[in-house]
């Protein structure tokens, strides 16, 4: 999957993006957040608390529990501010 | 007609282009979104807009769609800006041509509203105290669903 | 701001001098009202607009003064021309200034809204069959009434 | 007074503007139209069907009833179709 991070959360990870093969065991976005809380310091504070995040799957704004696949296009960003 | 862009634009061109050669455009409304100096009692110099490439283009069409199924519109133009923008500076335009006003009006308050909220755009704020990120307005989600459909 | 005029106006400087030098506004909404071509199924080519000189100024000067009473604006105006216009010609302009974009687009309504049954203007069509007076829409008397304070 | 006719209210009377004095026995806007209505073919034309006839008095809209002194200005025009 290619996951994307915006805004702070880009501060945060320390990334714009990055490759990532879809974790054993995971089936949607909310699984997914759980185990990128678990890669180390920038991505628990970038997803510290998950409910302020938002996530778009092949460019569609998502709920936490739309489900992923390999291939995926994985956004997250906070709630936008643009206009 | 969607335009992503880093650099500014001309409004009175814009207004010009949309209704040329449409006699039957009886009104053309617009909105032109601009780099406050003041957020929150501080004082803003300048503003950076960060967006989703892929994502940005695809959701302006999806936002322009829905108001010309809504409205009988004769033109639509949404443009935004993005990379940084100096206090007084345009960010985002948005036009909409219809042979009724309350179409025009109304679309073009649509349009601003949804784009607010569902547009992958970020902005961070250059204060004297530094850089921050905007957050979002409760406002904003207020003002975008009263266009929901009852 | 009014102006009653014969000429044209150029609606993209009047727009750059609407909110130059203030950086406080957030948004500029405006209203461009065209002559269309086609009225009541008959092809129009021209229209001629007759006024009331002393009291259209008096009346436009009440109808902003209202809008700033009701919305926090920065700067409006109001642009009304008269004589002939030909089809697709430029007939009334109104912009408004806020740091909030509701208010821009509600007070550019309201203003329009208002001038299209306070403001002592007449409009003759000029049509193949002749030319004739413009009635007035109830259409027009209800958007009116829906900015009567409750 | 000063009287003014715009739209069709000029082209039925053949007058955009003249100086009246206020009839004897005439004291607000109906009296007068009613008096105006008797002065010729051209009147009783522009003021055949006085409900679709709109008036302002000193440059401000006003009511049928409204009162009429010597010195008012009094302009009748057609429901107005600007903007």
């Amino acid at each position: 999957m290619k996951v994307l991070y915006f805004a702070w959360l880009k501060e945060k990870t320390g990334l714009s993006s990055e490759d990532v093969d879809l974790p054993n065991g995971v089936t949607d976005v909310s699984g997914f957040v759980a185990w990128l809380q678990g890669r180390g310091d920038g991505y628990a504070d970038a997803f510290g608390d998950a409910s302020i995040v938002r996530v778009a799957v092949n460019q569609e704004h998502v709920e936490m529990s739309h489900p992923l696949s390999n291939g995926d296009e994985v956004a997250f960003f906070p709630p936008v501010t643009g206009g | 007609m969607i335009r992503v862009q880093e650099d500014d634009f001309d409004p009175g061109l814009e207004l010009e282009r949309l209704s040329a050669g449409n006699h039957g455009i009886g009104g053309v409304c617009s909105f032109i979104g601009l780099v406050r100096d003041i957020a929150d009692d501080e004082q803003v110099s300048a503003m950076t807009l960060e967006h989703y490439p892929g994502m940005t283009q695809k959701q302006l069409e999806a936002i322009e769609k829905e108001a010309h199924a809504r409205w009988p519109l004769d033109a639509t133009l949404i443009i935004h800006r993005y990379g940084r923008l100096e206090a007084g500076a345009r960010i985002v335009f948005v036009a909409t041509a219809s042979a009724h006003r309350d179409a025009a009006f109304e679309a073009c308050h649509f349009l601003m509203d949804w784009l607010k909220t569902k547009a992958p755009f970020w902005k961070k704020e250059t204060t004297e105290a530094g850089d921050q990120w905007v957050e979002a307005k409760d406002s904003d989600e207020q003002a975008t669903r009263r266009w929901n459909k009852t």
